[in-house]
């Protein structure tokens, strides 16, 4: 376990980005960089009334407080913020947000895609459309293209 | 044994989790699988394609060739889709 | 020219990120991924009282406004915003703010980086450190390592 | 011809800008460059290392053998360092 500050949450409610940045770099003076990352929501061109957004609980927490260490034992990070939000998430609605600081901009942006990737692939998170027509629609497949993503990281 | 299950493996089986009691040659997480789609048609659709459908112990990810002696927790669930 | 809406900002002032993220997302419904990256001046071990910014007025926004159109033309972008400070920055303090909006989140990350690495190595900014003891150290000098982080997107 | 300076460059010469007459000998920025070496020991010590010396023309980034006819503004700098 490194000594970076990591905070991992689980939650139905919305996040404010502001004030995990804040909470990650106010009132320190060796951060240089800040890297967040905010995954939203989107309509599909009106289609989608709300993702619906079930998780594994307990498993959720530990496994990608898991990944945040092992950020954190990969780059030269002061510290991680990951929040995975859990419901109903209407179009334009926040669902996820990964922070990374550091003293320098390659290992923030590394670290928070490297987050990102991991989320996208093992947490255990699985979302199904609602449509607007008020009947729900089908869980959403999982891609390829994050498989490959993760890949990149050699695990 | 407990057994869990998320997004449409659960809506397939019908239910969140269940206690199950399989036969001592159950020995890995595939064998556990095959041994569930023989209990009953809405089982045999949730692993009507057993490759897809991933596994955790204790919360832990788990390889289909993963023993399932001493798990309190097996979990079955589709490929995730969070993030 | 792109249509994607590109805001270049140089100031003294602080710059507040909710409210550009807030720019390029809000009441949208087909943005799926957000990154920021913010700079800040660190203060060296304590070494440092001030990063003193001298730019290059109107070549600075100029630039930075080709390289951002740039950026919305090589990635499917929704927005960019880039502001950069000028003057005394305390440690603690931002200094440089880009923030992406794309559909997808590979975009997203790419674009940023590839924008910070142009900020690093073309912007027309120099700093000049001034030391805790009062006195004016030298001007910043520059990294090999932004070089080839530049070289590394083909310009 | 307006020529500006900026940072150590503009710290070593001793203003931040300046008009400019070189003779019709002086085509390219790399010759500019090396006229206003010769203006003043200031300017020899501005230019000391010419390969170091970044330029712009009308607030473009040009190469040392870019002509400098019809240039508007000719600024000379360090290497930046923003971001």
């Amino acid at each position: 376990m490194s000594n970076v500050p990591v905070s991992v949450r689980i939650q139905a409610e919305p996040f404010d980005t502001a004030a995990e940045v804040a909470r990650l770099a106010e009132g320190r003076t060796d951060v240089g960089a800040v890297v967040t990352f905010t995954g939203l929501c989107r309509a599909e061109g009106g289609r989608l009334a709300a993702l619906e957004l079930e998780h594994y609980p307990g498993m959720a927490e530990e496994e990608i407080g898991r990944v945040a260490q092992e950020a954190a034992a990969r780059w030269p990070l002061q510290g991680v913020v990951a929040i995975h939000r859990h419901g109903r998430v209407a179009p334009g609605e926040p669902i996820v947000l990964v922070v990374t600081a550091s003293a320098h901009r390659a290992a923030a942006f590394e670290a928070a895609e490297f987050l990102m990737d991991y989320l996208k692939t093992r947490a255990p998170f699985w979302k199904k459309e609602h449509h607007v027509d008020g009947t729900a629609g089908d869980w959403v497949e999982a891609k390829d293209a994050d498989d490959k993503a993760m890949e990149r990281w050699g695990r | 044994m407990k057994v869990v299950y998320f997004a449409w493996v659960r809506e397939r089986i019908g239910k969140p989790e269940e206690e199950v009691s399989p036969p001592e040659s159950v020995r890995t997480v595939a064998d556990l699988a095959g041994w569930l789609a023989q209990q009953g048609e809405e089982y045999a659709y949730a692993f009507e394609n057993p490759a897809v459908v991933r596994a955790a112990i204790n919360r832990k990810h788990v390889k289909p060739d993963t023993p399932i002696a001493g798990a309190a927790e097996i979990a079955f669930f589709p490929p995730m889709t969070g993030g």
